[in-house]
């Protein structure tokens, strides 16, 4: 089905999908990678974007107004919107920890069947970086994870047990992938919806961790 | 008894080989890349740097790494400069990787005098490897050290001549935190003005953490780093 | 959806008996007068009072006193309301004394995720009875918990309609800690502009933090505190 | 001596030596009471008044300037000097116990002959208030008490021990009094001088301490 479909254009149907989540009032942490797309799929404008290197308020910006000390977590340029402010990064974790963040959207390598997710490190690599991943999962109220559903070379990387370090003990709410969406209840991951195009034999095939249909 | 320095090696003199220091910016925005830049024509070795990245390859800290003037570094995300990983491999120097809500709260605890506080982030991950956990009404948290640094460089919008600062978007970032967490504090900045001229009610760092204040000579601009 | 109510009672309709309510203000100044005077006339007991002082006799959170509203107070200086010993030697009300800055801290925790923190304020005192005391780096610190609210009343000078809030000269103190640290946070202030009105910069408290705006009825003034 | 001085100028004899101390730039914290009039005092235009509740910049006010949100910490009405700034009640305590104030001036009901203070309550009356004294003795640099050498009834205030509760185990570094200024040295108390009027043995038969002359 979807290898019709070009990486981006997948991303960009996650995304899309991600979207229709997040409803207003309400504030959203995207995170780097897929999350970013998001912003582009958002209609209510009652939806406030927050991003944690101190800005909450976040919009698209246009080539011509981009400036280089205005950008996102991924350090892209991002534009401000009406109603915004600017904070430091004590105040903007603070923020995310305190639970004042509603839903922060995060990628991840890999989801094990509870819903907990590794994002930060790869064992046999150096561990390098870990930026805002900890702090959101801890934090924000509702978690939606989006990844690609398999990896590079066709493996799941919705498994039984992660084999990458986790980043919380804290399972997430939602994954969304090119497939599949799950809801996570009572740390079991259960399948809510097929992606347009996605079969349940291969959403079945290229998950490893058990679901409730 | 101005506050204000003509020269970046002026403000540098108080730092030296050995020490902790504070290096604002997240990235390269917010950095204080003169100051750095400074840092990387002084003789100094064996520097401890708390800042959330390295800089870039070649660029900002990235230079002061490349010139092994860096023994450990304490920030959240090395991965934006590839370098530091080769070193690392290397054996050439030491990390100590914190969440990056972690690195904000412990300088401002630093800053504010704290030993310490609990925090919930990292809690069973590999991060909370050998830090005690305790049970705050049913919530398991984790203890977290204050860090101070002997000197802070940082980069600010506005300073007026006693030092109280404004920032600039999201060039804020660590900034105003470092500027707490250390015993002398050097900020760069694009413009000097008057006392009186910048709002009481806005000024986010009062003067009374300032010790020196140089004019920005190398600043950030979309096409990448460039003299002023 | 609107966060404006035009009605004092509307704005309180959360705050129920037996809850932990923050109160801004030190003294009167930037103490959200209005709603507190709204609480005198609602059918509400037990309250645990979080707040610098417990008002002045007779005025602001001294009316809620005088009514027995107040289980306990919980702030760093009672002395400047009389009734608060009266009541307090008659059993009628429990007290928890913190050092002010403890207090600010506590509430900063509170509002930051954080389970507690260590600071040197009251090692030795009688005020550290009770508490965990710890030796980082050679220092004796003390265990402070954080507080959390179930609903914080605070002032401040405007807001925008989406919530975002600028404060006004040193009616600021207390009321941008207590604007993070409980469930619902209710503001009364001067004057509500449009969103985009207040300097992102000059933002003191983002919008994310606040639930209810109402314009303030009761202001304080040279004469007092006045009706509007 | 003294006597001839009514209370109120003893207080401003005080508070106009402590002024001679102050020497910018520095940032100085007044306490409530003696403390305050040591604004009247000064001359040097870099000393930066702090006040815990949330300004550094106070300066004397006008009548017809009194701003009712614009005060000390002893809610008395204070103007703004230029180049001040207002901050929130953490952000002022991060100030003084982080050791960012160079200097509190605070008043005392008994100092210990070690530099020990006790200023925040009284045996067999309800302890209600503390307010900033024990954050401004953990934090500020340095430490000057102003008092009057004895109590309404004559006792000495500077005493052997305290018997009132302390509040801080840190030594202050200065004692000022109508009749003398002592230094702490080594947990020991010095005179240094005798204030206007005074002889040493006036401040021998008022001092119970044991000081070095």
């Amino acid at each position: 089905m979807s290898t019709q479909l070009s990486k981006q254009e997948l991303q960009h149907l996650i995304a899309k999908r991600v979207a229709k989540e997040l409803k207003g009032p309400c504030t959203v942490n995207l995170g780097i990678g897929i999350p970013t797309l998001v912003a582009e799929y958002l209609d209510d404008d009652q939806v406030y974007l927050h991003t944690e290197n101190g800005l909450l308020g976040v919009m698209d910006v246009e080539e011509d107004k981009i400036d280089p000390n205005l950008v996102n977590a991924g350090k892209l340029p991002v534009g401000e919107a009406i109603g915004s402010s600017f904070f430091n990064s004590a105040d903007s974790f603070a923020m995310i920890r305190g639970g004042h963040v509603d839903v922060a959207i995060l990628g991840a390598l890999q989801v094990d069947e509870r819903g907990i997710i590794a994002n930060w490190a790869v064992p046999g690599k150096n561990i390098m970086g870990v930026g805002g991943a900890m702090d959101l999962l801890v934090g924000a109220k509702k978690v939606i994870v989006t990844m690609n559903h398999t990896s590079k070379d066709g493996q799941s990387k919705i498994l039984k047990e992660c084999t990458y370090p986790i980043t919380s003990t804290r399972s997430v709410d939602m994954i969304i992938t090119e497939l599949a969406v799950f809801k996570v209840e009572d740390k079991q991951l259960k399948l809510v919806e097929l992606m347009p195009g996605a079969s349940i034999e291969e959403v079945r095939e290229k998950t490893e961790a058990n679901f409730i249909e | 008894m101005s506050k204000i320095k003509q020269q970046v090696e002026d403000a540098l003199l108080c730092v030296k080989s050995g020490q902790t220091i504070l290096v604002g910016g997240f990235g390269l925005i917010g950095a204080p890349l003169t100051l750095i830049d400074g840092l990387t024509k002084k003789d100094v070795k064996e520097l401890t740097i708390v800042s959330n990245n390295l800089g870039e390859s070649g660029k900002g800290l990235g230079i002061l790494l490349n010139q092994n003037k860096i023994k450990k570094g304490i920030g959240s995300y090395f991965t934006s400069n590839r370098d530091v990983g080769d070193k690392y491999q290397k054996g050439e120097i030491q990390l100590e990787l914190l969440p990056q809500g972690t690195l904000a709260e412990s300088l401002r605890a630093g800053g504010a005098g704290l030993g310490g506080y609990y925090t919930t982030t990292g809690v069973g991950t590999n991060l909370a490897n050998g830090k005690e956990e305790r049970d705050i009404d049913g919530v398991t948290y984790l203890f977290e050290k204050a860090i101070r640094g002997d000197v802070a460089l940082i980069r600010a919008h506005k300073a007026d001549r006693l030092g109280n600062l404004v920032y600039y978007k999201t060039a804020r970032n660590f900034n105003p935190l470092m500027a707490t967490a250390a015993k002398t504090v050097i900020v760069e900045v694009d413009e000097i003005v008057e006392p009186g001229q910048l709002d009481p009610e806005e000024i986010v760092t009062p003067h009374l953490y300032i010790d020196s204040i140089i004019l920005a000579q190398q600043i950030l601009t979309k096409e990448g780093v460039v003299a002023r």
